[in-house]
């Protein structure tokens, strides 16, 4: 007998997998414990933890090639600015950008958001109309809300269904003629939802809208292709994918980069300064005023050499692995709500939940004595809270560095945390 | 750190049957305040008249440590002259934020000695003081009016 | 026969020093070649080099403390935020601010310029002024060309007199009734020059308008204290002493950042979310959104305790030694012209000139081939190359670890340039 | 870095002795150009007619490189045919951001090949481009008219 396999159907022993042994050697706060207990790390979704080979890459850049850029003939100017912008180039390699002139380095992905809200958004007016959703991080509600009242725009959400998906049923009206922008999170930093955007996109370029996507929680963790999505601005941050604090990435297409005005001013931004006024560079210099985060964009540039060499294919399905296994386990605790997809598919390995009669800050209170570091609160995500009344939640996030004994590890501090409670 | 230092069984008590919850009237004057890092939230009504706390009414929600300092806050400061609860206000302060290194006085702050743990875990602190801050701000509108 | 000093009058041998040699060798980039030549560093003022301390502090935060700051109850989350916070009562002691509450880190000095001209700016209105000078960088002349342009306000200017010093003969008038901020450089990132305030700190009160101070190039160099200097904003950034790039500091009085409307929008600068609107935290929360660059306060911190363990009074007069060294050994080269105070009186280790017959770039240019590494170019700050009338200059700019040889050197370097053009 | 590979001999002659250097007229076009790191400045005139550069004037200020740059630019290219003009235009963008790849043609680019160590130091690249680049702006903005 012979099996028919659909075509392009994955077969699960196609998939390519990585040494997790090995990946954890490589970072040394792995090594570490927590009031006498093994670190078992758990809050991805806030920051990543670090590879020996990006700190390095940093402590090396600083030792032997510092200089600022792109304002020195010297030879350490020359070094410099090669590295800083050889980071900007795997960056858009990474993303697969048309061109490295459409990224733009930022402290995070927080001020990637606030740079398009300052600058693309100074044109809008009232009656005009931005898009958001319920499961927005607080980085892409804030600077819209900000926005809204500087130009008397209008501020549209889109809702939650009961599982933790966006609800799409009103697409057609909530995005209309009057849609300037629609800003939705790919991944969201709660639910771990990742957001099916094709009927988004139909509906933005039927009405002449722009569609921003804030990756900061999918850039880590798998391939992504700004041509594929046809997104119009992509925002992510460099901490959550293994790279430094203090870097963010705004990708935007070059033609809506190149109209747009400047946010901050100062160096490096400017073609010319005159007391009578200025004009601009290009970008993506145009958006960079002032000593950009050079150390940081060449650790960024190692940190993506690091997920390339274990490869984005192989790091989402050690991440789907993670998730199936941690759904299935917590479903066993009693008391446990998953907030959020509790099927494996269409979300991330960001898993919040509730455990009864016990607030999140005691959950992450007792699973810190236990060495296990997860996150709890509201996570910047208030209006979830809200959508699902609940106060807080305790959020349980997985990247390429964690393994089952770890979700073991979790569930049996989660019956520790009901006994000491109950 | 222990977590037994933390979790005092007076304070997981106080947790498991808060004193004095709910919002009451009547009133002089109402707050509500929010710890922004975690989402904890609580709203706390005073009554003051001729320099004394006749009563402290609270509402909210957070964690067992945040819920338990309202519940020992009102055992002990409703009902008190104005004077002592602030003595014993600054008396918890104090204790919050000494890092482990302040010695409580049970006679001024009853079951609050039991956070005096709570001081070596930064991150609680503002739990335990959510609703003595609270309490403080309220005080001042009062005495504004 | 007894000489009687005038009480106050410093004697040179009461001194401070520290051991040069030793402080060198805390920089492994000074043990760098260029081109075959021992590296000779003289671009301090454009970014400094960083000692082993400050890197080794950030490898170690990164390997073994990383986490994200204020938003976890786990303990990397507690020794991360320690840390973070930690650094910034080190900066508020540094500059003896009253509260480390009034310390904002921002990206970049630019950021907090910019952050001062978004929040504090938004409430101008036509008819209000702001004065700035012409010796400013371009970071404190764009923020307020834009904000001038949204607002309508107005900008002015102290003129520079011929020896590259503020002209302060018309501080009555520029600084009037109608001003409400004055916003000028503590030292010239070009002429070197330091500028006394008190003149203008007097007209400020007298007008009710405020003081904002550019201190990037003076936190490095020397102890200031924003209580003495009766300044209500100052501005420095990291890596220009001795710290990473990515952190700049605003400071500001508490009583005005209390009442300053939010710049950035996102997490972490938040009170509540609400979909129908949003409340702030205090400063400095209100102003910081998105993670911080946590990594590079670390870094700014250890690079204040390397600082403070050679002493900023030692720092200062290492400089004052080998600017007036460099005052004398250019002055003695045929063709060479210096822009700025000729005198080492109220100035700092900063020189800029030109060199007859040939353009910066060619003199930058052969000196790096010689191991020299100087600025060239307009140096951000194109109006004193306007009102100087020069296309641009050549800039040697001295730091705790340059030598007298090192200014031979490019006294030396300086007769080769001219050979080559002449 | 050889020093002398950048500054070759023809470069600094090009540079003490500018050929064409002034501006001139008629003109068909007048664009001014920026290299906003460092501030060099070009402002250069084209005078094209029948598909022929009939002229090509130029002034501005900058170091030794984007004004012999300036000259040999019009040593080579005023009174050239537009087709050969910006075959010469490519031939000199290559070398120039070729990264010292690049072997140069000297019968397209004349004193033009003697840049090619300027593609070695990417710092400097910049400068011997300003001028070529104007032309090609100025080009294009004949051809919109
Ligand atoms: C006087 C002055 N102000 C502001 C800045 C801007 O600093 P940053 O580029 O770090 O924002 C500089 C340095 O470039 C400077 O010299
Ligand atoms: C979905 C999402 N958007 C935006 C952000 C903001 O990133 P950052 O704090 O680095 O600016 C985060 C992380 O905190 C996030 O999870």
């Amino acid at each position: 007998m012979t099996m028919t396999i659909p075509a392009g159907m994955p077969q699960y022993d196609d998939m390519p997998t990585f040494d997790v042994d090995r990946v954890r050697a490589d970072f040394p706060i792995l090594g570490r414990e927590v009031g006498g207990q093994p670190l078992i790390y758990l809050d991805s979704a806030n920051t990543s933890q670090k590879p020996q080979q990006v700190i390095e890459a940093m402590a090396v850049h600083y030792a032997l090639h510092n200089a600022n850029v792109a304002r020195s003939v010297h030879q350490l100017g020359t070094e410099a600015t090669l590295a800083y912008e050889g980071a900007r180039e795997k960056v858009a390699r990474f993303i697969n950008a048309p061109s490295a002139d459409e990224i733009v380095f930022t402290k995070n992905a927080t001020e990637a958001i606030n740079l398009v809200a300052h600058s693309w958004g100074s044109s809008l007016k009232p009656g005009d109309e931005i898009v958001i959703s319920e499961m927005e991080h607080h980085s892409n509600i804030v600077p819209w809300q900000l926005l809204c009242e500087r130009t008397g725009a209008t501020l549209k959400w889109f809702g939650l269904t009961e599982t933790g998906r966006l609800d799409e049923s009103d697409v057609d009206t909530l995005i209309n003629e009057r849609t300037k922008l629609v800003s939705i999170t790919h991944t969201s930093n709660v639910l771990g939802t990742v957001n099916a955007t094709a009927r988004i996109t139909d509906r933005v370029r039927e009405v002449g809208a722009l569609l921003m996507l804030d990756c900061s929680q999918t850039i880590p963790h798998k391939a992504f292709d700004v041509v594929d999505y046809d997104a119009d601005f992509i925002v992510f941050t460099g901490h959550k994918m293994l790279g430094p604090t203090g870097i963010g990435v705004l990708w935007g297409r070059a033609s809506l980069l190149e109209k747009m005005p400047p946010f901050l001013g100062g160096g490096s931004m400017i073609e010319t300064v005159r007391m009578t006024g200025s004009t601009w560079a290009a970008p993506p210099a145009r958006f960079e005023a002032g000593t950009p985060p050079i150390a940081q964009a060449v650790g960024l540039g190692a940190a993506i050499d690091y997920l390339n060499d274990i490869g984005m294919d192989a790091i989402a399905w050690h991440e789907k692995t993670l998730t199936s296994y941690a759904l299935d386990a917590l479903s066993t605790v009693d008391g446990v709500r998953i907030y959020g997809p509790k099927v494996p598919v269409g979300r991330g390995a960001t898993l919040s939940f509730s455990v009864e009669g016990v607030h999140p800050h005691d959950v992450g209170q007792v699973l810190d004595s236990l060495g296990i570091q997860v996150r709890v609160g509201h996570h910047c995500a208030r209006p979830i809270m809200d959508r699902y009344s609940v106060p807080a939640l305790t959020r349980a996030s997985f990247y390429l560095y964690n393994t089952t004994d770890e979700i073991d590890a979790l569930v049996r501090g989660l019956d520790q945390v009901k006994r000491m409670f109950s | 750190m222990q977590l037994d230092q933390l979790y005092q069984e007076i304070i997981l008590d106080h947790y498991k049957h808060p004193k004095g919850r709910g919002l009451r009237e009547p009133f002089s004057a109402e707050v509500h305040h929010v710890n922004p890092t975690c989402g904890d939230e609580v709203t706390l009504r005073v009554q003051l008249a001729d320099d004394k706390l006749i009563d402290i009414s609270y509402e909210g929600h957070g964690c067992s440590i945040s819920q338990a300092s309202a519940s020992v806050l009102y055992e002990l400061l409703a009902g008190a002259e104005l004077g002592d609860a602030l003595k014993a206000h600054a008396a918890f302060t104090e204790l919050m934020t000494g890092k482990g290194q302040v010695e409580p006085d049970e006679e001024i702050l009853g079951d609050g000695v039991a956070f005096a743990g709570v001081a070596k875990f930064p991150a609680r602190v503002k739990c335990a003081l959510l609703s003595w801050m609270a309490l403080k701000d309220a005080i001042g509108q009062v005495e504004d009016q």
